[in-house]
């Protein structure tokens, strides 16, 4: 299997990609049709439900400069593939250039083991991790643009910006437990 | 023995039907006897004996049709058309007290076994209320022991359910042990909790001083003996494995009554259960929309949006409300205690009533309602009522976790307006208290850490910038980390919120800190239940790192955005806050701004900015003086010269880049190579950024020069803006021709021109 | 009041936030352009490779015919073929393939299968067309493993044909040919006979099916001779049900004598020859029945 | 009329969905017009089973007619109650070419022979099936017409339907039909549900089964959507495959609606870790049960979504493939072998 590598591509002019991974390839579809839409520079998506990519389209594929996985927490089988598919990805990525993004956070449904694991996860590999709301269109805007926000930066459009600089500001640390904090 | 024939008394209802209808129905039950908990059940129950004895022959008369027991029900069409009947009743416009008690009476007493006993208990839909003694009753037949424990549950959620539906609570109270006596049951626990809960209450006003326990019957008239109580806490304390969040509540309620009981020590902040959804809100909302009554107060403590806009109604439509006045005006009998009427809050309507009812009033057991009602928060807010809050907090949380961490579809209906107007609502609250709620601030913690940014941002925003204020070894984990990742991969409107609220929270800190300064201790959270006590320096740690977070958000974030200009007004807000900390709220703290806030500004294109820049460096220069002086007096307090030394620095800075013109000069800290400045071909490089070129100023520079050229009758020529000699000696007034375009340059100036510390 | 005034702020940004997307949005229109633009291109692309594909077509032709000539009478002319080598060469290569493709689908008309292999060749799935009078009817399938002896793992045929009993009888392991024979007739002959029956139904709606089956092996009409109004009970019996024709014809009325009759014995060698619902039609012309 | 009958006919009008009850009375037939309109279905049941009663006592219908009522209504909404497949096994020469006058007649004769008194009632339903009501009654009882047993059978097919059969009767009734049928045996289709139509479409293959083929297949046109040239899917073939493989498997369209499979494994416990389970000698027996309001359909999304690995399981593909959804799994047998079941159980 091939790692999927970060500068084993040239970039080309105004162009960012970026590759959405999920296992329910349900989320993914509509932030794509939404990254898309962006007009200051072009976007290029990649959907996929699992990590390696095929080698087949090896060349066919652009260098991507951000990995999301999407993560639905209310089944624990999207969080394993994400976790199978990491192993996939040159370490070079994680400097920066990996996200988590977290569905059903909120859901009634979710153990909290789970979305302590996932912090932990998203920790440990010093990546930026967002919460969104797929149910709502505007949920779904919102989290495009702050895709876009991370993307504009990995693809270094931003000036005097870089990923890592970015994903040392918006990591997590560890995971926290704001179910008691006690005062005293 | 003495507790058997008690505990059989306590079942006199059954045997009492037996008589008159001759149902073999109670003969054939088995009485089960709870040992551990035999001696609760005497002491609650000579009140109940006697309770019965006024109501029994009542209760008697309204007696459901005779009904053999173990009539078969498969098949019986007698029965299925009666069920019929009685809940299309139900369904459409709510079943009469009287039918209720039958109804309750016939399910509960199993007459036609467990299948039935569930359909009749969902329709019991009350038209108006629910008669108290009805519920009683059933509670009784619980302890007969034959019932499923499905059932059970269902009967005390429906209980919970129409708790503010029930004509009167003190019978219910009366029998306070014997509900009590249900906490062993784990499956029922919760809910009885719940229960218990609600009828728990702190009695005002009369005492029994000569008593031994005088302070405690005060406290809890329905138990006779102080062990009695002691009995409840310790037992609670005993069944605590682990953190049971019901009993939890249920002590901390406890503690508050009495601290001296509960030895645990109870969280200020607690996890929430989830809520159980009862099946008759809708129904029960339905039926009252119809009857066009809003005698029910909000239903059910799971805040559901409807029973939110009823419980709203019901503040202004309370008054004509004969059903539920009059019910709770009559007196309650058989209860030595609370002899003395009570006062519900829903039936006052005017200050001067809350003022001479003060003693005696009887909160509602939803909490909620009180939110809407101004009276009511104006009482809250003057009796520190503690229980009070607590269930006020209780519910709040409760709700808050219930919609928006809980969310039964992933919270599909975040955007509807019923949630923004609830958040509104609470907002409008809290601003009238002038404090946010423990459990309002528990939740947003929670919430920080899974929201989307978007999500009510206005109200989250708004709600958070009312926490109190936040020990810095917690602000950081509590608050910085989630809102640091949020900011940096949000949007800029979303930046510029986030300072906005920061900057609001800091003026709230503060303008609290103004108010409370003079007292010793410092009570942060405030009206709640929980008081943190917190030193001056304590607040002086909490608020530098909330001045240097945002300090690090905005240097960062105006680099992000390539110093996009709303950001930067806002940030320059959240500074104007900052720099007169000492002056306005008497805070002897002085931070100035890091340099990637003051050099964006410094050469920002837009005047404005620059402006605000120069008024705020002159707030600072104010400040320390004042500050300097008031270290001469007293040694108080002390500033570091380390803030001197910078703000002197930025003077400097600005000095010699906007007067004298040595922009690039070696003492300067920004520098640039020759070479390279030479390459970019600027005359006189140094000097394009003083007033005149500064690209902020360059068109006031322009208009200027041109009103000068009118005055002088000279035709235009270029070397008039160079030949206008900047030195700091000369006096303001030559150097600008309008000084009401730089008002504060002009503050500024003649500041500076006194020899700066 | 503060909080409030500050919630007026915060909404008020994010009323902006809306505006500021609104305005990203619109400014669609060069972009839109560009797309048309590249469709274009592509379009161009895609005729000019159309075109050389005719231009190679058309040679193609060529040599299929003198092809066909040579499979024909066996004498060469090579001389125009020789200038371009190995470019004709890939065309004779591809004039032979598209010649044996059309041998194939000749086949396939006079009767042959789709053969496919499925599963890396651990087996074949044959599929058989039924067709009545120029008209294709449903294909039925049979997936078929090889190893370890065939067997037919997975088909559509429906449950009233014995396909088991048949694959016995003409004993699939050996001839596989003679039992997809079999089985086709059986199902040619099915499909003709439902599709008889569903033209009776359409065309003739004064004739009035009484009984029928799932196999349609059972046909029994009733209909009226026109003069004297006797009702006429016709039972139609397909006992070979490899054959869309009745093996037996038989007549039920009032009058017994009337099946006897010559010209009810004309229609009932009629019917016996030729399909039920054409029958019908020149019964009806013979004025035997309404 | 007795009250017997009026049980009958109070339960039955229970039974009937109200929104359906005045058109399956109209079918019924048995009621005047005015009659008819004189019934106000918006009554509550009860109510209407009175005045039903009331017009019966007037018409003197009797039991017979109140059956015949049943009938069309089970007829009209066949699944309520567990059906059960049953196969008749080798056929005589003449299996093919028998017709329904003939089929009523033998049956009838022969089940009366077996059992008596019995009360038998054949109908032909449009879409060539035969329906059967029996009540069965023995030498000491009238027959029960409270649960009667529902044959469906489609002549010239090996299948037959059941519902509400007792294992006491099962041997009854089986041989009836063995001999009126012209078959030699009957055994049991391990198939059951309770949709009617949903286990006869399986089993008479009247879905819509996908075949490899050589031409451009039909799923592949219809998952062409048009999207954005920026939008790439990466692994878009894995995911046709996993689509064409899972219709292969379960078919392709709409599917018949099976609740649940069984699998009852009676297998060797392999674990090595685990040593006592591993070294039992008799097998190690559970009984694995997936169900869900359509079973084919979950599980063929499984296959398609990549939940459940593709080339999908014989285990499963057999469900449609052999048409039966309980399986005993045995060791010397590997996939699914075939054994047979109490169809009351």
């Amino acid at each position: 299997m091939a790692l999927l590598k970060p500068f084993s591509k040239l970039p080309c002019l105004n162009t960012a990609n970026i590759l959405l991974v999920e296992s329910e390839e349900q989320f993914q579809q509509s932030l794509a049709d939404t990254l898309v839409e962006e007009t200051a520079f072009t976007v290029n998506v990649r959907l996929a439900k699992s990590l390696p990519l095929p080698m087949e389209n090896e060349e066919s594929r652009p260098r991507i400069d951000l990995v999301v996985f999407i993560i639905n927490l209310t089944s624990e089988l999207s969080f394993q593939s994400a976790e199978v598919s990491l192993k996939n990805l040159d370490p070079g990525y994680f400097l920066g250039k990996v996200c988590f993004m977290v569905t059903n956070a909120r859901n009634a449904s979710v153990p909290t083991e789970r979305l302590d694991a996932v912090r932990k996860l998203a920790a440990s590999l010093h990546c930026p991790m967002l919460f969104a709301e797929d149910q709502t269109p505007d949920g779904v805007t919102n989290a495009t643009e702050r895709l876009l926000t991370i993307l504009k930066v990995a693809a270094g459009f931003v000036p005097m910006a870089t990923a890592l600089y970015l994903s040392n500001l918006t990591r997590r640390t560890a995971p926290p437990d704001i179910e008691q904090p006690s005062f005293d | 023995d003495r507790e058997n024939t008690i505990y059989i008394t306590l079942i006199s209802p059954g045997s009492g039907d037996r008589q008159n209808n001759g149902s073999s129905a109670v003969t054939s039950r088995s009485i089960n006897i709870r040992v551990n908990l035999n001696f609760l059940l005497c002491v609650s129950n000579c009140e109940y004996m006697n309770m019965f004895k006024n109501q029994i022959h009542t209760v008697m008369s309204a007696f459901p049709p005779v009904v053999e027991a173990g009539t078969p029900v498969h098949g019986n069409d007698e029965v299925e058309r009666h069920l019929v009947l009685v809940e299309k009743v139900a369904y459409s416009k709510g079943l009469p007290p009287e039918a209720i008690s039958v109804m309750l009476e016939f399910a509960m007493s199993l007459r036609m076994g467990t299948v039935l006993c569930a359909r009749v208990l969902r329709c019991l839909i009350p038209a108006t209320v629910v008669p108290q003694e009805a519920v009683v009753r059933a509670v009784v037949w619980l302890g007969v022991g034959k019932i499923p424990m499905s059932t059970q549950v269902l009967f005390i959620k429906w209980v919970l359910t129409m708790f503010d539906m029930i004509d009167g609570k003190d019978q219910l109270r009366a029998i306070y042990g014997f509900i009590f006596s249900f906490v062993t049951e784990e499956n029922l626990c919760p809910f009885i909790c719940h229960l218990l809960y609600l009828l728990t209450r702190k009695e005002s006003g009369k005492s029994f001083s000569h008593l031994r326990y005088g302070p405690f019957i005060q406290r809890f008239p329905q138990f006779y003996s102080y062990s009695l109580f002691l009995v409840f806490s310790s037992l609670l304390q005993a069944l605590l494995t682990g953190r049971q969040p019901f009993l939890m509540h249920l002590l901390s309620l406890y503690k508050v009554l009495c601290p001296e009981l509960v030895t645990l020590s109870i969280p200020s902040r607690m996890r929430w259960v989830r809520n159980h959804n009862s099946t008759w809100k809708s129904t029960l909302i339905g039926v009252q929309k119809r009857n066009g009554s809003q005698a029910a107060s909000s239903i059910g403590l799971a805040f559901t949006i409807k029973d939110k806009a009823s419980s709203r109604k019901r503040k202004h439509t309370h008054l004509q409300l004969p059903a539920l006045s009059s019910v709770v005006n009559k007196q309650p009998q058989s209860e030595p205690s609370s002899s003395r009427k009570l006062v519900p809050l829903v039936q006052l309507h005017s200050f001067a009533q809350l003022l001479e009812n003060m003693h005696h009033i009887e909160l509602p057991a939803q909490m909620g309602s009180l939110l809407g009602s101004s009276l009511a928060l104006q009482y809250l807010d003057f009796v520190q009522d503690e229980s009070a809050l607590l269930r006020l907090n209780f519910w709040l949380g409760y709700a808050l976790y219930e919609e928006f961490l809980f969310c039964g579809d992933g919270g599909g209906f975040q955007n509807s307006d019923e949630a923004l107007q609830f958040l509104n609502k609470l907002l409008s609250t809290e601003n009238f208290l002038q404090g946010g709620f423990t459990s309002s601030e528990a939740f947003l913690y929670k919430f920080l850490t899974v929201w989307d940014g978007s999500l009510l941002r206005p109200q989250i925003l708004a709600l958070l910038s009312n926490i109190p204020v936040v020990p810095s070894s917690q602000i950081g984990r509590l608050l910085f980390e989630p809102l640091m990742q949020l900011f940096f991969t949000s949007s800029v409107f979303f930046k510029c919120g986030l300072v906005e609220c920061l900057n609001s929270m800091l003026l709230k800190w503060l303008t609290w800190h103004s108010v409370y300064a003079l007292e010793d201790d410092l009570d942060i959270s405030l009206k709640s239940y929980t008081s943190i006590n917190m030193t001056l320096s304590g607040f002086k740690d909490s608020v530098m790192d909330l001045v240097h977070f945002v300090g690090q958000l905005a240097s960062v974030g105006l680099q992000l955005e390539g110093c996009h200009s709303l950001l930067l007004s806002f940030t320059l807000d959240f500074y104007e806050t900052v720099c007169d900390m000492f002056l306005k709220y008497g805070l002897p703290l002085v931070v100035m701004p890091p340099p990637g806030v003051f050099y964006p500004t410094l050469f920002a294109t837009d005047p404005i900015s620059v402006d605000r820049l120069a008024y705020i460096m002159y707030r600072y220069k104010v400040n320390l003086a004042s500050a300097k002086s008031q270290e001469k007096l007293t040694e108080a307090f002390h500033i570091s010269s380390q803030t001197f030394h910078e703000f002197n620095h930025y003077v400097v800075v600005m000095v010699n880049s906007l007067w004298n013109s040595r922009m690039f000069k070696p003492d300067m800290d920004l520098k640039l190579s020759e070479e390279l400045l030479l390459k970019s071909s600027v005359p006189q490089h140094w000097t394009s950024f003083d007033l005149i070129h500064h690209p902020a100023f360059m068109s006031y520079a322009i208009d200027f020069h041109q009103k000068v050229t009118f005055l002088h009758q000279k035709s235009y020529d270029a070397d008039i803006l160079t030949s206008i000699k900047l030195t700091p000696q000369s006096g303001p007034k030559e150097r600008f021709g309008d000084v009401t375009t730089f008002p504060s340059f002009f503050r500024l100036a003649t500041c500076l021109l006194q020899k700066h510390p | 009041m503060a909080g409030a005034s500050a919630t007026g702020v915060l909404s008020q940004l994010s009323l902006l936030e809306v505006k500021a997307r609104s305005r990203k949005t619109q400014p669609q229109q060069q972009s839109r352009v560009k797309e048309l633009k590249a469709k274009v291109e592509a379009l161009r692309a895609q005729r000019d490779q159309l075109k050389a594909e005719i231009e190679t077509h058309k040679h193609l032709q060529k040599l299929r015919a003198s092809l066909d000539k040579q499979s024909t009478n066996e004498e060469e002319e090579e001389e125009e073929m020789e200038q371009d080598s190995e470019h004709s060469q890939l065309l004779q290569l591809m004039a032979r393939h598209t010649q044996l493709e059309d041998l194939l689908y000749a086949h396939h008309t006079i009767g042959g299968y789709d053969v496919i292999k499925t599963r890396q060749g651990k087996g074949v799935c044959v599929s058989l067309a039924t067709a009545y009078d120029g008209v294709f009817l449903e294909t039925y399938n049979l997936e078929i493993d090889l190893k370890p002896t065939l067997r037919i793992s997975r088909h559509n045929v429906p449950p009233f044909i014995p396909l088991n009993s048949l694959a016995e009888q003409n004993n699939l392991q050996t001839n596989i040919r003679t039992f997809l024979d079999t089985l086709s007739r059986h199902l040619n002959a099915f499909a003709a006979r439902k599709q008889q029956l569903e033209l009776v139904k359409e065309l003739h709606k004064s004739v009035q099916v009484m009984e029928s089956n799932v196999l349609c092996s059972i046909l029994v009409l009733m209909f009226n001779v026109p003069k004297q109004k006797t009702a006429v009970l016709c039972t139609l019996d397909y006992s070979d049900h490899t054959r869309s024709l009745p093996t037996r014809v038989h007549f039920e009325s009032e009058d017994e004598k009337l099946p006897d009759s010559p010209e009810w014995k004309k229609n009932c060698s009629l019917l016996k020859e030729t399909p039920v619902h054409k029958a019908l039609i020149t019964m009806k012309k013979m004025g035997n029945i309404v | 009329m007795d009250d017997s009958t009026k049980r009958l006919l109070q339960r039955l009008i229970r039974r009937i969905p109200a929104q359906t009850l005045r058109t399956t009375l109209e079918k019924w037939g048995r009621l005047t017009a005015a009659q008819q309109r004189s019934m106000d279905f918006t009554q509550p049941k009860w109510a209407l089973s009175e005045k039903l009663l009331a017009i019966c006592e007037e018409n003197g219908l009797t039991a017979k007619h109140i059956t015949e009522l049943e009938m069309t209504n089970v007829i009209d909404n066949p699944n309520q109650g567990m059906w059960y497949a049953f196969q008749l096994m080798d056929p005589e020469d003449d299996a093919n070419s028998i017709e329904l006058t003939q089929f009523k007649e033998q049956f009838k004769s022969h089940l009366r022979e077996l059992v008596r008194p019995v009360s038998i009632k054949i109908k032909k339903h449009t879409d060539e099936a035969v329906w059967i009501r029996i009540a069965w009654g023995d030498s000491f009882s009238r027959p029960n017409h409270l649960k009667p047993t529902y044959v469906v059978h489609h002549l010239q097919t090996p299948y037959v339907f059941v519902t509400s059969l007792t294992s006491k009767q099962k041997p009854l009734l089986s041989q009836a039909l063995v001999l009126s049928a012209r078959y030699q045996a009957i055994k049991d289709a391990n198939l059951s549900g309770r949709k009617l139509t949903a286990i006869r479409d399986l089993l008479m293959r009247k879905y819509q089964q996908v075949f490899p083929t050589m031409y451009p297949s039909p799923l592949g046109e219809r998952n062409q959507v048009v999207s954005n040239p920026h939008i790439e899917k990466e692994q878009a073939e894995p995911a046709a495959n996993r689509l064409q493989m899972a219709c292969e498997a379960f078919g392709d369209g709409t599917l018949p609606q099976l609740q649940t499979v069984v699998y009852k494994l009676e297998t060797k416990f392999r674990d090595h870790t685990n040593k006592t389970m591993t070294e039992r000698e008799e097998p190690f027996s559970c009984v694995v049960k997936f169900a869900s309001t359509n079973l084919l359909e979950s599980l063929r999304h499984c296959a398609s979504s990549g939940i459940a690995s593709t080339p999908v399981t014989p285990l499963l593909s057999s469900i449609l493939q052999k048409g039966r959804n309980y399986f005993v799994i045995t060791d010397n047998g590997s996939g699914p072998s075939t054994q047979t079941r109490q169809p009351q159980t």
